[in-house]
């Protein structure tokens, strides 16, 4: 995005922030924390696929979420964003018990997700599904009686949106006619449209080609700018270039937490999660 | 003086649900018939015939009746199956000044609260059928009852009308059922039935649901364990599709039975052969020929097709053919003429096809039917 | 040595999605017993050329010989039926069997197919999660569903395409080994892969696919020497 | 199904040709038998908002349209309201209990909300049957017209064309409106994928229940409508059978077209009654042309028309 | 005597019964209703002009071709299952790829067309066909006369509901048949002829809907109305069931004859309504059926 915003405290750029705190992972970087669960549990019929697990993602920063594939995260996610309710634990959100709180009234307070399975509109055409998102907090959705004429004043900033993803060629193109990588990148614009606090994605790199892979990572650095990311990935090269923090889950739990380097160094996690020759982060 | 030229009649029936085979499109051909009969012009003037089908649905007929009126320079509806659509067809005739002539709806209300000057009730009616059926299963010993009602405004009707013919005769009622319309399982209601005690099961019901009422009966050994039935509105074609088998011995109410003399044989005769498929009539067919006939007769004797000028006419003048003998029209608009009490013949009895009734006796008309001093309709001048 | 038994021969192959061509005129060769994979960018056409042979695209023409057998005009269960099974790019999990169904659900079509406990050798997962219902695995667990499913089978050719997406990296490794192992069994393996370094630790030969055409073919021993070029099909 | 874009709103031309041919139509055709397809034109195009546009099949429409028609011919019969109040009357029932049954049903999907709608409304058939104020089949009949505010008397059958054309124009430029707005474009969200509206912020059954009121509400408008044109509130409004109808003229016109449900409806009424005459034939003809209809047509008569129009839109 | 709430316990019995004879028709009917809906995701409207269709090849078959019940009991099942391959070769295979909406319409269509021929050809009023000679006569059971045929009607459907079940959830072929409903690519991909599947399905599934005719030709008039009087009902069982839960739509079948049954004991006007509150209720507590899969 073009208008790159300034760190209101530090005076500096986010990036700079980033920088200033990255090396050791910010373990240190105090208790701002904007996502924390407390013994989360999930059970499906007596299975169980999260079990106490306590979460907690400093603000600012890039977390992500990493285990073998079955581990929960995808439930994790789905838990903190209360697409699921848990069986057991607490999740606060800026300081605020939202465990009862409903799907959508989480978005509202900030915390928008994306999905593992790409999540467009198919049928609206990439402008009207960034407007989709802009236009709820316009708060005129409940307007049946007004025209649609009336979120034209939105365009420009949607305009804004699909040009820095890269899919401002596309405006008018139904959106289910785009390809693969494509409806990722949208998928994304429309998530910042409602300009969230806090990003929860899902795989996001499922499925690219190299090329987007790089592309997307590139965005994703770029909106976390002043923005809290939560992200579940496999390509371990994005993992490692991305993120602050890292936890590794494994069958519900967590195994490990640290930095990329921390968490490269457990041999458990290796064992679980990377496999022997890891040469994860040479892929891509 | 005929407007635009020509007197049109419309026969508006059911030819596609459950009545549309003892009305339906045999009513057409009856009142074709009667056209022909009457010589196909009146006054010069050609007859034209028009039909459709109202479904029994009152919207149905309400609209079609309507759009006859209003742009077919229709000046007459005949036959009118199902109450509702009856009533329905009724108030457009009224507010219209035109004539209609039922023939298969049997509910009293069309000569009482629902009566216009225009507006005629022809072949039979349930104040008769209770009065022919009840009067006679009470006199036969048939004391105690326990009534099967299709549940709607015709069953209650029906019911209700029975219910006073026998509690007059010194009879009791032990109770009824309501059951859903169009029902077919009857065992349920059979079985209730039965377990009152009572000796009559009456059928206050018409059609599909009196034929499996019948046959479920035999089916559960209701009538071979003593109890009777008795269908209080059973036409030849509910009879010819139980069977003899399953009908016999039944008492019945008719306004008409084809197998009566000369004239009704020949009639019917002639309806079955242009109907083809060896059917013969029943009352609905030729009560709507007779109503048709006597319309035409009292057209061309008013010589006009002013409703109200000809519903005068046929008011005066007496209706004798095959079907009615010394039938007369009262002020409410009821056709009284005489009414046949019959029983269904064995197996055994039956010489051919369709010879079904023994006629037990002859019910006359100023007997059959509700007296014009109980009628609630506005035109009887008490 | 002998030339190798070419096991499926593609020639000129076109494909349509309604009005939409996509391929147009595939032509490669696939030898038995050998790992080839399919490389290319993001919709230039390679899962619709496994779709094309095994006969599940609206309108196909051209040339499919599977030993020696033309299957262009069979239809897909025929296909089926000589020898290919196929791993669709979006797993095909069934919802309404469990995954205990989802993994007997194709039949055996010859002799010669892994046992079912050869197969919960290689993914101990499923069955640990085998009463569970087919889509309710993991996205990960799913993709191993899909690939164990068909070893049962006995197709001598299978089709795998994107196997290791969205795989945990040990996963990744270990589907490696298994391709390996199936190779050495005598499978022969079609393969679609957006991840050419775990291609080129499989495969004997790559194809290289733009735009509904295969425009090159570099055997896996000059892969080093070619990586240049290939990078640039590919847009890294 | 798809969701073509709508023919109207590029078309102005197109759509005041055919404003005038309302206008002047009853001077050829039988006013009453327009009548009746406007109001299930209107009947249609209530429940197209449900189904084209949110993507819920109901089956019991026919509660709204019915109970609707009952309340307006009560009060226009017992009470003697003038029509607008007795309309007013149908129309705000319909919309309470659009608001029940929408409440009951909006949870739930698929096949599973259009039997519960059907089930709804058989329970809504059955208090019809029972209740004594609808006179079981006879239905109320010789519902009086009466004067529109006063002034205008509806029992002339062209006032009373002029005011159902009136309000059938003006409540399909609402519905269009809607759907066009702000709240529509929500639903289409909605339509093409539930979670992700959800995750945007929408509480998705919020804006469903609102477009199930709303069509409820119409739905109730054409049944009021109905009332007074025939003067008869019968069984048939409220029964299943009624609301299947709806659901074929939808179909049949086009799901998700402004003017689908509109050529539907004529169509299914031009066909009862152009074949009323033949007896049961017409039901077998009926069914026939479902089934060409299906086999031909998928898209519905207007998914079919509109590329055409189209055509002529750009060379005209 | 016992007696609960004002009946007396064996009358009490008696309708219990009957209605568990009710329920047989019903499980049969949406049965075969479920499988459709099951494999073909097409909710067949025609099923119950099918089912009108096999009590009238029996009628036809005895006044024309002089074939008794048993003879009926075979070849009415044949010729409706080949009538039904008719139409799904020539229609309904076109649809599958559309919404389910569709299939309804078409289904509905074909409804119309076959009733209408029907009554065309033999009237509303119904055709009589007895009771075959050696199911005549009842047993009496104390609290009631139970017509030996009836019993025979419950047993009968026992056995088709039970066969059929245990051949689609517990072989192989109804794996096929399930996963065919998700994905028919993907089943046919792996070496399955599906199309056949599938044609072989409605024929089977129409099959049922004719046997529950013959059994119902003795005891309900044989008439061109009688599956359209049925066939709202039938949707009501399998969607209660739970869409496309086999054992679901049978035991419910069975549960709301009851349920009706008792229904015309206590409060017999809404005997035909009484489904549509069970409907409701148990679609407000369990969303997808009482024995569907998910929600
Ligand atoms: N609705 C459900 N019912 C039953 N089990 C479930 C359900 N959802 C998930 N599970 C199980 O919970 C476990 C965790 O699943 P989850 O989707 O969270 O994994 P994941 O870590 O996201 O894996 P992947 O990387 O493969 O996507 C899996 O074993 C899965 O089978
Ligand atoms: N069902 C479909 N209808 C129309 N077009 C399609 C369909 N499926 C794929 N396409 C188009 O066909 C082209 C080739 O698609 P295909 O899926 O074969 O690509 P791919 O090489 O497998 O890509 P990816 O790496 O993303 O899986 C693409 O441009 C795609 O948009
Ligand atoms: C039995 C029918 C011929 C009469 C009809 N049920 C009525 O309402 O009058
Ligand atoms: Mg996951
Ligand atoms: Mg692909």
């Amino acid at each position: 995005m073009n208008n790159i915003q300034v760190d209101v405290e530090t005076g500096k750029t986010p990036t700079q922030v980033r920088r200033t705190r990255s090396p050791q992972g910010g373990v240190r970087m105090g208790d701002d924390l904007i996502v924390e669960t407390r013994s989360l549990t999930k059970e499906f019929k007596g299975f169980v696929a999260v079990s106490d697990v306590n979460l907690k993602v400093r603000r600012h920063t890039i977390h992500a979420l990493i285990g073998p594939n079955g581990a929960g995260k995808t439930t994790c996610f789905n838990l903190v964003t209360k697409f699921l309710t848990p069986t057991r634990g607490q999740i606060l959100f800026n300081g605020n018990d939202i465990t009862h709180t409903q799907p959508a009234a989480i978005a509202r307070q900030g915390m928008v997700r994306s999905f593992q399975i790409s999540a467009v509109f198919g049928h609206l055409t990439v402008l009207e599904n960034v407007r989709v998102a802009l236009q709820r907090k316009q708060g005129k959705s409940f307007q049946f009686w007004r025209s649609g004429e009336c979120l034209n004043e939105l365009n420009a900033r949607a305009e804004e949106l699909i040009e820095a993803v890269g899919v401002a060629e596309y405006r008018d193109t139904p959106a289910g006619e785009l390809s693969y990588g494509r409806k990722r990148a949208l998928e994304i614009a429309t998530t910042l449209a409602l300009d969230p606090e806090m990003l929860l994605l899902d795989e996001p790199m499922a499925g690219m080609g190299t090329e987007d892979v790089r592309r997307t990572a590139e965005l994703i650095r770029r909106v976390a700018a002043n923005r809290t990311i939560l992200m579940v990935e496999h390509n371990l090269s994005v993992v490692a270039d991305l993120s602050d923090t890292i936890t590794v889950l494994k069958l519900g739990r967590v195994l490990a937490e640290g930095s990329y380097a921390e968490i490269t160094d457990n041999p458990e996690v290796v064992e679980a999660y990377m496999g022997a020759g890891h040469g994860g982060a040479g892929h891509g | 003086q005929y407007s635009d030229g020509k007197v049109k009649i419309g026969v508006l029936t059911d030819l596609s649900g459950t009545y549309s085979d003892l009305a339906g499109k045999g009513t057409i051909v009856a009142a074709q018939m009667a056209i022909d009969d009457f010589g196909g012009k009146l006054n010069g003037q050609p007859i034209e015939l028009i039909s459709a089908d109202h479904q029994n649905k009152a919207d149905i007929a309400s609209g079609i009746a309507r759009k006859w009126y209003d742009t077919e320079q229709v000046d007459a509806i005949a036959e009118l199956v199902t109450t509702a659509a009856a009533i329905a067809v009724r108030e457009v005739s009224k507010e219209k000044g035109k004539i209609d002539l039922v023939s298969g709806a049997a509910s009293t209300p069309l000569t009482n609260d629902k009566c216009s000057a225009t507006g005629f009730h022809w072949t039979y009616d349930t104040y008769a059928l209770a009065n022919g059926t009840g009067d006679a299963v009470v006199k036969n010993g048939g004391k105690t009852w326990f009534f099967l009602t299709a549940d709607y405004a015709f069953g209650h009707n029906l019911q209700a009308q029975t219910e006073k013919v026998v509690k007059a005769n010194g009879g009791t009622v032990k109770g009824s059922v309501k059951h859903p319309f169009p029902n077919s399982d009857f065992s349920s209601f059979l079985l209730q039935a039965q377990s009152s005690g009572a000796q009559i099961i009456g059928l206050a019901n018409a059609g599909a649901d009196t034929i499996n009422a019948i046959k479920q009966a035999k089916e559960f050994g209701i009538t071979q364990a003593g109890q009777s039935l008795a269908g209080l509105l059973v036409f030849i074609t509910d009879v010819h599709s139980l069977g003899l088998e399953n009908a016999q011995g039944m008492m019945l109410t008719t306004g008409f039975y084809w197998d009566m003399d000369d004239q009704t044989r020949a009639w019917s005769k002639r309806w079955s052969e242009k109907m083809g498929g060896g059917k013969m009539p029943s009352m609905v067919h030729a009560g709507t020929y007779s109503q048709v006939l006597h319309y035409l007769r009292a057209a061309a004797a008013a010589k006009t097709d002013e409703g109200i000028k000809v519903a005068d006419e046929m008011r005066k003048l007496p209706i004798n053919d095959f079907f009615a003998k010394n039938g007369k029209i009262r002020a409410d608009g009821r056709m009284v003429h005489d009414m046949y009490l019959a029983q269904v013949k064995k197996p055994s009895e039956s010489k051919g096809p369709w010879d079904y009734y023994k006629i037990i006796r002859t019910i006359p008309g100023d007997t059959a039917y509700q007296p014009l001093s109980e009628s609630t309709c506005p035109l009887v001048k008490k | 040595m002998a030339e190798p038994e070419i096991l499926l021969s593609v020639r000129d192959l076109h494909a349509h999605y309604g009005e939409s061509h996509v391929l147009h005129g595939m032509s490669f060769d696939v030898p038995r017993g050998e790992v080839v994979t399919l490389l290319g960018r993001n919709g230039v056409g390679k899962t619709t050329t496994m779709r094309s042979i095994m006969g599940i695209v609206g309108k196909r023409a051209g040339s499919v010989k599977y030993q020696g057998t033309e299957t262009i005009g069979l239809s897909s269960n025929r296909i089926a039926r000589l020898g290919l099974a196929f791993c669709p790019e979006e797993r095909g999990i069934f919802s309404s069997l469990s995954v205990k169904e989802n993994m007997v659900l194709p039949p055996v079509i010859k002799p010669g197919g892994l046992s079912l406990d050869e197969v919960y050798q290689l993914f101990p997962r499923l069955l640990e999660r085998g009463s569970s219902q087919g889509t309710k695995l993991s996205g990960g667990e799913q993709q191993m569903l899909a690939i164990a499913r068909i070893l049962r089978t006995g197709a001598d050719m299978l089709l795998l395409d994107e196997p290791t997406e969205g795989l945990a990296p040990v996963i990744v490794q270990h589907i490696g080994d298994i391709i390996r192992t199936l190779r050495e069994k005598g499978f022969t393996i079609l393969l679609v892969e957006q991840n050419f370094h775990f291609a080129a630790t499989v495969a004997d030969r790559h194809y290289v696919v733009e735009h509904g055409q295969v425009i090159d073919m570099i055997p896996n021993e000059s892969l080093a020497a070619n990586m240049d070029k290939l990078k640039s099909y590919l847009g890294v | 199904m798809t969701l073509p874009s709508s023919v109207s709103s590029r078309q102005k031309p197109f759509v005041l040709a055919l404003l005038g041919l309302g206008l002047v139509l009853p001077l050829a055709v039988y006013p009453v038998f327009l009548m009746k397809g406007l109001c299930f034109g209107l009947f249609a195009a209530a429940f197209n908002l449900l189904l084209g546009y949110v993507g819920l099949l109901s089956f019991g429409h026919a509660m709204f349209f019915g109970w609707s028609a009952y309340v307006t011919a009560y009060a226009a019969k017992e009470w003697g309201l003038t029509p607008e109040l007795a309309i007013l009357l149908g129309v705000a029932l319909a919309t309470a209990l659009g608001a029940v049954v929408g409440w009951l049903a909006i949870r739930r999907q698929g096949i599973y909300f259009a039997m519960i709608t059907l089930a709804l409304a058989q329970l809504g058939f059955f208090v019809a049957v029972q209740a004594p104020m609808t006179h079981g089949e006879d239905g109320i009949q010789g519902v009086p017209r009466g004067m529109l505010f006063g002034l205008i008397d509806l029992s002339n059958t062209m006032a009373m064309y002029y005011f159902v054309l009136a309000v059938f124009v003006l409540s399909l430029l609402f519905l269009h409106r809607v759907v066009n707005s702000p709240f529509g474009q929500v639903l289409k969200a909605i339509r093409d994928n539930e979670p992700r509206a959800i995750s945007l912020g929408y509480e998705v059954t919020r804006y469903k229940l609102i477009a199930f009121v709303l069509s409820s509400a119409f739905a109730g408008l054409a049944g009021s409508l109905k009332s007074l044109v025939f003067q008869l509130a019968s069984l048939a409004d409220v029964s299943w059978h009624m609301s299947g109808e709806v659901v074929l003229m939808t179909l049949l016109g086009g799901v998700g077209t402004v003017l689908g449900p509109m050529v539907g409806a004529f169509l299914v009424v031009a066909i009862q009654d152009f074949f009323a005459g033949i007896g049961s034939w017409v039901i077998i003809i009926q069914g026939i042309i479902f089934v060409v209809c299906v086999l031909l047509f998928r898209s519905g008569m207007i998914g079919v028309l509109a590329p055409w129009l189209k055509r002529r839109g750009i060379t005209g | 005597m016992m007696t609960i709430l004002g009946i007396p316990t064996q009358a009490l019995f008696g309708q219990l019964l009957l209605g568990l004879i009710n329920g047989a028709f019903y499980a049969m009917l949406s049965l075969g209703l479920a499988l459709i809906f099951g494999l073909l995701n097409i909710i067949n409207f025609s099923h119950g002009a099918l089912y009108m269709m096999g009590a009238f090849v029996a009628w036809l078959a005895l006044n024309f071709l002089g074939l008794g019940y048993w003879g009926a009991l075979i070849v009415a099942p044949l010729v409706v299952a080949l009538v039904g391959i008719v139409i799904e070769r020539t229609m309904l295979c076109r649809l599958y790829k559309l919404d389910h909406l569709y299939g309804l319409l078409l289904t509905f269509g074909l409804a119309l067309i076959i009733e209408g021929l029907f009554r065309e050809g033999y009237g509303v009023s119904g055709q009589p066909y007895s009771v075959p000679s050696a199911l005549a006569g009842g047993w009496n059971l104390g609290f009631m006369f139970l017509p030996i045929y009836r019993g025979w009607v419950v047993v009968a459907s026992l056995v088709l509901c039970l066969g059929t079940w245990y051949a689609i959830e517990k072989t192989k072929l109804g794996a096929y048949l399930r996963a065919g409903t998700e994905n028919p690519t993907l089943v046919q991909a792996f070496g399955i002829n599906v199309p056949l599947m599938i044609t072989l399905t409605y024929g089977f599934g129409v099959a049922l809907a004719a046997i529950a005719g013959v059994l119902a030709a003795p005891i309900y008039q044989v008439s061109p109305k009688m599956g359209s009087d049925l066939i709202i009902v039938v949707f009501a069982v399998v969607v209660i069931g739970g869409m496309g839960s086999i054992m679901g739509s049978i035991l419910t079948g069975y549960m709301l004859g009851i349920v009706e049954g008792l229904t015309k004991v206590f409060y017999p006007e809404a005997a035909s309504t009484v489904i549509f509150m069970v409907m409701v209720v148990v679609l407000l507590i369990k969303p997808a059926g009482l024995f569907g899969k998910g929600a």
